[in-house]
């Protein structure tokens, strides 16, 4: 088990330094790096600010120094400057991470618990009217943009709320938790909404079809065999292995979700690490651009590692190999 | 003796007209082969749900093709900016009336031909990205399926790489670094995409890779590239198809969604996301402006869904248990 | 004459302006107290009054950083400059190139302890201008125009960018003649020209000269540290600031109402969100959301506009931004199409085809964005009387495109913004426009920041033809005698961008003379005659095709009153309203 | 046909009539596919030193438990996967090293049926092109020509022309296997080898398929290596009949002799685990009831591989590992490598669970 | 009374090609400490209709009767067929493997079936009562092997520890559905031991459902010989084995290389089974028979007595008489039913 995760680690490790080799070559090796330097200082930047800045990435000297500079200073824990915001990155991201958090994990919580148990039921009730709805509602949202969702529940609960005179959903922006918990929670609402039906969907369909096997599975007629409540066989027996593919899936999604749910933050205008980056493209403001796909890959990597730690619990073949 | 439900449906098919002919003599009905593709092509055709979003395909196809006819028949080009009917003096677009069926945009232009303009985008992304991830990630997936070792090792770390890339947030920053256009978001698109289809293949040629027949041919003195195309390509053909009718929606979901952010196909192309974009601006005075885009995205994708669902079905029994 | 005629005041072409009279509120008994919301999409450029150029961070300085002379927020004198911790107007002596201003007692910086605003402090200040790290962008107007300010900024660029004491040690030891401390009064600060002009005293309205605190010399200009370090002498002092998420102000205890006849600074705390989008800001305001007053750095969407002005909608400001914005871009040196645009007949052809209405459409249509048809915008000295020179006629244009030997068509590069949907739109429109006239024109493309700083900012794009047409925009940086601020930056061929914005590169022996002359005229009636001389002539070189002056459109919740919209921070004031309930 | 009785093609054996001489073979896999972060020396010792002949015309039988190695074996002697040590000679060839390519002119010579007429079959391709395989692989015939080839050959294995054009998932697995046959059959090769042709067939369908391999043998004086769990089958088409246990050959005996008088304790056990569908007869047999279960391949016992679950086990046989040899005056026909070799009517059911150490070894 | 009677059961699924007719009146019955054999070939319904009987098969269409001590199994709620699951009828399956959960320890999957039904049992009793199961079906060191997972054992310990499983309420019926059918002879050979050690233990009726004919000959007490899902010859395995009268059984008799001489052709049945949605009329084994006759064609024959022993009946029109019925084979077969060759 230990040695199964170590490997895995490293595995994560040798994924993330390629990762920033190929951000390297993309955004300071690749077609318009010409300008890396002139790009990286920003708008307004004197020429002395860009020799600055080329001078400290030593974008005078070899690739392969300024590869290893950039992987040290990544190694540090320093993700550049932006020199547009005058910040670090780390101060940018710092303040967008949580956003995201949120987003993302309470998202998560709803499609999870509302993506599994509709398509434990419409499994279980296959072929019902209940798994038909089910069935054709997920098809539905799985099939929807969620920037159309997104402003579908705009337009409903905040703008027409709003001039109904019920103040319930704002209609952009992020309250931080510290702040304001109801509003925060408020604030949420729409965004987890809007991410989480399209999401649940998918869970929904990923869970009904891995359950529709796991049922015709011989150790499910064991189970039965043995006179437990279908109860108890459902979410006992079935449920757990056909949980698998979710996990697994769930770990993927939510690292991409902790790496920013791009267009939902932009739909809603929430600064998180998605509308960060947007912004900072918007704003060719590369340090940040580059500090937020290295974290996003980093959450991917880590969630990939966690889901497999956690496949290697529930399931005893992996963690004893 | 495994037996698969696909199989017994097949065998007792023939049962049934020939009464199984016993092998020492007997005569037997001739019976035309019927391949596993026209088996499946039977299911699809009993599959309603599927037949009719066949047909909203083909439709929206067909509204592709005869975007110009649209426009002809209204009169109005996709980019004809109508000032003074299809706009208010302040530039507000105006509402469907007979003569802008779906009301115009906010540079008075019409709509509906817009509409079946932006038909064209969605469906060329749709296809030639899903096209370029398919062809790569097949090749690719087959490579390592197939050669194994430090091959596949290579190309497994590569996919996992590239699947821990979050890939909106990398096409973005990747557009954004050179010019929006049509070829960018495609290819942004297939270098991104391929990585999944080549995991499903790599998957399903590892686990056809212990098949018996594989050994067979390699028996016969079969050498490598004629057993990873004509023996074991055939057989995953059907997994890549469903995998890519279920990733044509998702890719035109991905082009709405580069457009939505400003950095997909670039004006006056009409493109869906574009627009949706565009009418995120007016939506309150101009419904219909979000309304229809919106919804010829969302039909397009239903469909492709519905139907890439029934060609799953069809073509692999298994997932959808035909015996419960 | 030397005389020092130029007063603080003379826009006597405001009346002109279309003042909408839908902003002011003004009904009722002010309140005092209370927190102001005020959303926003984006953040100050820096939080560093001698540094920051753009509207939004004058928006944040009108609440914390006061400068020698400002603008009044009363209704139809927004855009007249009056004495701030000025005493009084300069005085000028030296044949108009000796302007002394005399701080203020009792404006204090709110120091521990509390100290009052010198001249020292507004020496420190011009100095902090041409730092290094990060020089004022609105330098140009008067580099050459103080006495050894140039050398003093060709000096201070040499020095580390990133070392706070190397900049303190190279402010401290270098001095120039064209600013001081006059040694009879530690108040009064004595500004020295190179030579006279009407407009100094505008410029002394820029926050760039803005007194700083020597506590300033510890930090890097404009850098982070600075940014949650400052000195406050306004009516409110920086409670927090989280870059690009919120900034909030309280009361500042060292600041006296006496001191400041402009701002009344009714209410308590304000607070500024600045993660919104234009979208949901105008859907809070307009839905009298609570905790949402005011807009920060956002406007009014150009498609909310007809309604609001067709009811009447009391929160709604709709007032001229003095600017000419957008034009169109003629790049003069491209060598497409064999050079036509360099051809004053193909660029006047041009002129004639382009449908301005149509273009106005695009920007929120004729309430919203008025028409233009010269360099100057209404309300600027010189812009008088309006005229036009070229009325859409596609006929004329073909056949000037003929005679110019293009009857069988161009094809022109539009550079713009797809990010940007006022500049999509208009490319669009254009397009359309001179596709009627066989001129194919084809997008470029580019995203909002490589726009002016990897574009029209590098002559080389233009010369080697990367774009033909593109749209730019110009606000003056001050407003009545203002031409000053047009007609150098925008069409002076004798200097190139990035230093000028006379992105098209277009240079004309007839219009040079003519605006050294005007930047030498003694009074501002002089310079207005000869401001004009050059719009005309330039609209006959046909630089531009201006396009509108637009109105800015801000909105207000219903529950903020005395809100009067300020040009130079195209806002309302924040340090003068005041809320009910 | 009429029994001609097989004992025509029990040719004595001199070198010449040897078509394939295995040699002290070995083939070893690793334990999972390397990774690159991991080492892993641990290996499964599929076939462990192997030596044995298959004669022209005879049909050899290979039994052992799951696992022992046979298709192992099977595979390294059609040279299938890579040979960890030792010799594989074919007709007078040594094709141990040889690279694929040189392999393929042999593949003409030897061919192999498998046992899951399911898997063994492409199921997207037609019959009568995956019996044209062979002759396609090897250039043999086109187009019409191969069609008559392969409809010949068709018709050989009891299938009908016009089943060329059907695919595999329309038949029964008796008819699959008959393509299986068809297919190996094909290009006339020396040697076929049967890894459990009937294995996976119902009673009434796998009599027919032995009755096609045994005609064909005949007819086409084929080599078989004929790999079974199925003794009464194994005995029933066998010449010869090798015994395997854990990747060694335990006894090598002619097919009678085997059955008549096992030697080695594990063919006895064997042997006697066989249920025979005669309840009178079933009643009164003496069953040895092995303990434990077979060792991990991974970690084989030393000495004999047999001894902690052999009813005869003494210290010797946890040390010395027996040679294969015959014992107890058997010809040499007859070869046998145990320490202890059973005698002719020694009841080893009452010995069974006297010496035998709990087997704790694990299968994982 | 028997403890388990099944008549005319049928069990058939709608499927999109048509219906399966899976089983079509079957018959049998299971006396109280006997052990019953069903064989027959693959698809012929041996799984279906035990598993029918027990409730777990979906989707099916169910007709007949299934008694058990007197109560019809077909006829009771889902919950009442729970407390017979485990409780009386336990079940082992074909694949040990695939019929342990994965995911748990042995031990724990045997502890939840005994206290699913036996609440008032403690944990600890529990578990020790899987020991000791464990042990009795000849798991070594049970105590600690009951904490392994399924994969951590060997083919032949999992199918013991299903039988430990299904073996621990003391059920009065076992139905082993082809319990060593993917084991190794001598593996099978030791289950087999423990399924019949237990049996005289605790008196356990079984159903022993398999297609190897030696398997049924060792230890079946009567066995059931069943065609395309119906019951084709029902008698003790002397008879079934030493008289056959059903041209299938006896088919399948003769298909054996253990009947045959040394090196002898084999006798194989020709043809093979009917499709279950399409069957042919009459008797579904006339299109492979070599008696068949024209009533085989057109009328499906019911169970008669043969040999006016009650024991044994056979679906066949053919003379009912031994004696007239083994010249019949002589004739036709061209030789008389000879006997397995002992290994
Ligand atoms: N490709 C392989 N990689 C690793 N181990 C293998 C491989 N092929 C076979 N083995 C192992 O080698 C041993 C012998 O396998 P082999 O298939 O030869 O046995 P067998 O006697 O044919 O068994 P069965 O009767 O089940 O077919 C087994 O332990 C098996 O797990
Ligand atoms: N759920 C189902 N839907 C449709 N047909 C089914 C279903 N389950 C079983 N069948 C069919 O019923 C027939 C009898 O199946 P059953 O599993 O009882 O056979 P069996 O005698 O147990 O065969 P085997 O020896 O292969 O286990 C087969 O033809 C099978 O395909
Ligand atoms: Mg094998
Ligand atoms: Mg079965």
């Amino acid at each position: 088990m230990v040695r199964f995760l170590v490997r895995r680690v490293l595995l994560g490790v040798f994924v993330m330094f390629v990762v920033t080799i190929v951000v390297f070559i993309i955004f300071f090796v690749g077609p318009g790096s010409a300008d890396v330097a002139r790009t990286l200082a920003g708008r307004e930047a004197t020429p002395k600010t860009v020799a600055l800045v080329a001078h400290r990435l030593l974008l005078d000297r070899p690739i392969y120094v300024q590869y290893w500079h950039f992987l040290d200073g990544l190694l540090h824990g320093n993700l550049g400057y932006s020199y547009y915001h005058g910040q670090p990155v780390t101060t940018i991201l710092k303040q967008a991470f949580p956003v995201t958090l949120s987003l993302a994990l309470g998202a998560a919580v709803i499609w999870l618990v509302l993506g599994v148990l509709s398509g434990v039921l419409s499994a279980v009730r296959n072929r019902s009217f209940w798994d038909r709805t089910v069935t054709v509602l997920a098809l539905f949202f799985y099939s929807m943009p969620s920037f159309v969702l997104g402003l579908l529940l705009l337009y409903v609960f905040y703008y027409q709320f709003t001039l109904a005179g019920i103040h319930l959903f704002p209609g952009a922006g992020y309250t931080y938790l510290t702040a304001n918990p109801l509003k925060w929670f408020q604030g949420l609402v729409l965004p987890w909404i809007t991410l989480a039906l399209v999401s649940a969907a998918a869970y929904t369909r990923l869970t009904r079809g891995s359950m529709l096997d796991v049922l015709n599975e011989d150790y499910v007629r064991t189970a039965r065999s043995k006179g437990l409540s279908e109860h108890r066989v459902i979410y006992r027996h079935a449920l757990r292995s056909a949980l698998t593919p979710v996990v697994s899936q769930f770990g993927i999604d939510l690292g991409v979700l902790v790496g920013g749910a791009v267009i939902t933050e932009s739909v809603f205008g929430m600064p998180g690490l998605g509308f960060t980056a947007v912004q900072a493209i918007g704003n060719q403001d590369l340090p940040v651009i580059i500090g937020i796909v290295i974290v996003a890959s980093a959450a991917v990597v880590v969630a990939n590692i966690l889901v497999d730690a956690f496949y290697a619990v529930l399931d005893p073949r992996v963690r004893l190999h | 003796m495994s037996l698969s439900p696909g199989d017994i449906v097949a065998i007792e098919k023939v049962g049934v007209s020939a009464g199984v002919p016993p092998p020492e003599g007997a005569a037997a009905t001739v019976i035309e082969g019927r391949s596993p593709w026209r088996l499946a092509y039977e299911r699809l055709r009993r599959d309603r749900a599927s037949m009719i979003s066949l047909g909203v395909i083909v439709l929206i196809i067909l509204v592709a093709i005869f975007a110009p006819v649209v426009a002809a028949i209204t009169g109005h080009g996709v980019y004809e900016q109508f000032r003074t009917t299809g706009l208010s003096p302040d530039g507000l677009p105006v509402s469907p009336s007979s003569h802008f069926l779906l009301g115009t945009d906010d540079q008075g232009r019409d709509i509906l031909v817009r509409v079946a303009y932006g038909a064209r985008i969605s469906l060329i992304v749709g296809v030639v990205a899903t096209l370029l991830e398919v062809v790569i990630g097949t090749v690719l997936g087959l490579a390592a399926g197939y050669f194994g070792k430090v091959v596949d090792t290579v190309i497994a770390r590569v996919i996992d790489i590239v699947l821990s890339i979050p890939f909106l947030l990398f096409a973005i920053s990747l557009v954004s670094i050179s010019h929006p256009s049509l070829t960018i978001v495609i290819v942004v698109i297939g270098i991104f995409g391929w990585a999944a289809v080549a995991r499903v293949v790599r998957g399903q040629v590892l686990s056809l890779r212990e098949k018996e027949y594989i050994e067979a041919a390699r028996a016969l003195g079969a050498g490598p590239w004629r057993i990873m195309f004509i023996d074991i390509l055939p057989n995953i053909v059907a997994p890549i198809i469903v995998y890519a009718s279920l990733l044509i929606p998702v890719t035109i979901v991905i082009e709405a969604s580069l457009s939505y952010l400003g950095v997909g196909v670039p004006p006056p192309t009409a493109d869906w996301g574009t627009m949706i974009s565009g009418a995120q601006q007016v939506y309150q005075q101009a419904w219909w402006y979000l309304l229809f885009p919106s919804a010829a995205l969302l039909i397009t994708t239903v469909a492709f869904n519905i139907f890439g669902d029934g060609l799953r079905d069809a073509l692999d029994p298994r997932a959808e248990q035909i015996y419960k | 004459g030397n005389g020092g005629s130029s007063s603080t005041s003379t826009t006597a072409a405001s009346g002109a302006i279309a003042n909408q009279r839908y902003a002011a509120n003004d009904s009722g008994t002010p309140v005092t107290g209370g927190t102001l919301t005020m959303l926003g999409t984006g953040d100050v450029d820096y939080m560093d009054p001698n540094v920051s150029y753009y509207a939004i961070g004058y928006l944040g300085l009108r609440l914390w950083s006061r400068s020698l002379y400002t603008y009044p927020a009363v209704q139809g004198q927004t855009t007249n400059e009056v004495p701030d911790l000025a005493t009084a107007n300069p005085t000028i002596t030296n044949g108009g190139k000796t302007y002394s201003v005399t701080i203020r007692q009792g404006a204090m910086w709110n120091t521990t302890p509390n100290r009052q605003v010198t001249a020292a402090d507004a020496v420190l200040g011009l100095k902090r201008t041409c730092n290094p790290a990060q020089p004022f962008g609105g330098q140009p107007d008067f580099s050459t125009l103080i006495v050894g300010y140039a050398d003093f900024c060709s000096g201070f660029a040499k020095v580390s960018a990133t070392d706070a004491s190397a900049m303190k040690a190279y402010i401290d030891a270098n001095n120039f003649s064209g600013v001081s401390v006059d040694p009879s009064n530690p108040q009064t600060v004595v500004y020295n020209l190179t030579q006279p002009v009407s407009y100094f005293t505008n410029i002394l309205g820029l926050h760039a000269f803005d007194p700083a605190p020597v506590e300033y010399l510890n930090y890097v200009p404009a850098g982070n540290d600075l940014a949650q370090h400052t000195i406050s002498d306004g009516p409110y002092e920086v409670q927090s600031y989280n870059p690009a998420n919120s900034l909030d102000f309280v009361r500042n205890p060292a600041w006296k109402a006496s001191t400041d006849p402009i701002r009344k600074a009714y209410v308590d705390h304000i607070h500024v969100n600045e993660t919104g989008t234009q979208a949901s800001i105008q859907q809070q305001i307009l839905t009298n959301t609570p905790q949402a007053d005011m807009e920060w750095d956002s406007f009014v969407p150009t498609n909310d506009i007809p309604g609001l002005l067709a009811s009447n909608d009391p929160r709604l400001s709709l007032e001229t931004e003095y600017s000419t914005n957008p034009y169109v871009l003629f790049n003069t040196q491209s060598p497409n199409n064999s050079g036509a645009l360099g051809k004053l007949q193909v660029r006047q052809a041009i002129e004639y085809a382009l449908n301005r209405t149509n273009l106005i459409q695009d920007a929120g249509g004729p309430k919203v964005s008025p028409p233009l048809t010269q360099v100057l915008p209404p309300g600027i000295t010189g812009s008088a009387p309006s005229y036009n020179t070229y009325s859409y006629d596609t006929t004329k244009a073909k056949q000037m495109l003929s005679a110019a030997g293009y009857s069988g068509g161009l094809t022109l590069k539009f550079l713009y913004r797809p990010a940007n949907q006022m500049s999509s739109k208009m490319f669009q429109t254009i397009q359309a426009d001179l596709g009627k006239l066989n001129i194919t024109v084809t997008g470029v493309p580019v995203p909002n920041a490589d726009f002016y700083t990897k574009y029209l900012e590098v002559p080389s794009t233009a010369k080697t033809g990367v774009w033909d047409l593109s749209l730019a925009g110009w606000s003056p940086d001050w407003y009545g005698n203002a031409a000053a601020s047009f007609f150098p930056p925008l069409f002076d061929g004798r200097v190139l961008p990035p230093t000028s914005s006379n992105f098209g590169l277009f240079n004309d022996s007839t219009l040079n003379p003519i605006i050294d002359a005007a930047l030498k005229a003694p009074t501002e009636a002089a310079a207005g005659a000869l401001w004009h001389q050059a719009d005309v002539e330039t609209m006959k070189q046909a630089a531009i095709f201006p396009i509108t002056d637009p109105n800015q459109a801000v909105i207000h919740g219903s529950q903020v009153h005395h809100a009067i919209y300020m040009a130079p921070y195209e806002q309302i004031d924040p340090t003068n309203v005041w809320l009910s309930n | 046909m009429t029994e001609t009785g097989a004992s025509s093609h029990r040719v004595a054996g001199t070198d010449k009539d040897v078509l394939v001489k295995v040699e002290n073979l070995q083939k070893y896999f690793p334990v999972q596919t390397t990774s690159l972060f991991r080492r892993n020396h641990d290996q499964v010792h599929a076939v462990d030193g192997v030596t044995l002949e298959v004669r022209r015309g005879e049909t050899l039988g290979l039994v052992g438990e799951t696992g022992c190695g046979k298709s192992t074996l099977a595979r390294c002697i059609a040279r299938l996967c890579d040979v960890s040590a030792g010799r594989v000679i074919f007709d007078g060839r040594d094709i141990t090293s040889l690279t694929p390519r040189q392999m393929r002119p042999l593949r003409r010579e030897m061919q192999i049926i498998f046992q899951d007429p399911y898997g063994s079959l492409n199921p997207r391709r037609r019959v009568g092109s995956i019996i044209g395989d062979p002759f396609a692989l090897h250039g043999i015939a086109d187009g019409a020509e191969r069609k008559r080839k392969v409809q010949e050959v068709m018709e050989l294995v009891g299938l009908k022309p016009e089943h060329f054009n059907r695919f595999p998932a329309e038949f029964s697995g008796g008819q699959r296997q008959r393509i299986g046959v068809a297919r190996a059959l094909a290009l006339r090769p020396k040697l076929i080898i049967c890894d459990e042709p009937v294995s996976a067939l119902d009673v009434s369908i796998q009599a027919q398929i032995i009755n096609l391999l045994v005609d064909l043998q005949r007819e086409f004086n084929l080599t078989y290596i004929f790999i079974a769990h199925d003794l009464s089958v194994v005995r029933h088409v066998s010449d010869r009949v090798a015994v395997m246990y854990l990747g060694k050959v335990a006894e090598l005996a002619p097919a009678e002799d085997l059955y008549q008088v096992p030697r080695h304790p594990y063919s006895n056990a064997l042997l006697s685990a066989v249920p025979v569908p005669d309840p009178k007869k079933s009643s009164d047999r003496h069953q040895i009831i092995l303990i434990g279960d077979v060792p991990s391949p991974i970690d084989p016992p030393a000495g004999c591989r047999f001894h902690p679950r052999c009813p005869k086990a003494q210290e010797r046989c946890a040390t010395e590992e027996p040679a294969l040899a015959s014992v107890l005056g058997d010809s040499a026909e007859h070869v046998t490598a145990c320490h202890f070799p059973v005698e002719k009517g020694e009841d080893l059911s009452n010995t069974s669970r006297v010496s035998v150490p709990p087997s704790g070894s694990q299968t994982t | 009374m028997a403890l388990l009677e099944v008549s005319d059961l049928h069990v058939s699924f709608p499927t999109p090609d048509g219906v399966v007719r899976a089983v079509r009146g079957l018959s049998f019955a299971v006396e109280t400490g006997k052990t019953l054999g069903i064989v027959g070939e693959s698809g012929s319904g041996k799984s279906v209709s035990t598993q029918t009987i027990m409730g777990l098969t979906r989707g099916a269409r169910v007709s007949g009767q299934a008694l058990f001590e007197g109560i019809d199994l077909l006829a009771m709620s889902p919950k009442e067929l729970r407390s017979v699951r485990g409780a009386k009828v336990g079940m082992i399956f074909q694949d040990p493997l695939s019929s342990l959960h994965p995911y748990y320890r042995v031990g724990w999957q045997i502890i939840e079936m005994i206290r699913n039904n036996h609440h008032e049992i403690s944990k600890a009793k529990a578990r020790e009562r899987a020991v000791e199961l464990l042990r009795l079906v000849g798991i070594p060191q049970p105590d600690r092997r009951v904490d392994d997972f399924p994969h951590q054992f060997s083919g032949g310990m999992r199918q013991r520890a299903m039988i430990a499983m299904a073996m621990s309420l003391n059920p009065k019926l076992l139905i082993a559905d082809e319990p060593t059918t993917a084991l190794d002879v001598t593996v099978q050979a030791q289950v087999l031991q423990v399924m019949r050690r237990l049996q005289e233990e605790f008196g356990t009726a079984i159903i022993l459902i398999t297609h190897d004919l030696g398997v049924v000959a060792e230890v079946a007490d009567d066995v059931v010989v069943m065609y395309a899902g119906s019951t084709m010859e029902k008698a003790d395995r002397y008879e079934t084995f030493g008289a056959p009268h059903h041209p299938y059984t006896e088919g399948l008799l003769q298909s054996l290389p253990a009947y045959g001489g040394e090196r002898e052709r084999l006798r194989p049945i020709p043809g093979q089974p009917p499709s279950l949605i399409n069957l042919p009329g009459g008797c579904p084994f006339h299109p492979r028979c070599p008696y068949v006759m024209d009533r085989c064609r057109a009328e499906m024959p019911p169970l008669f007595e043969v040999g006016g022993n009650p024991a044994h009946t056979s679906a066949c029109w053919l003379s009912r008489d031994q004696v007239e019925r083994a010249a019949l084979r002589t004739k036709v077969v061209g030789q008389p039913l000879a006997a397995p060759a002992v290994p």
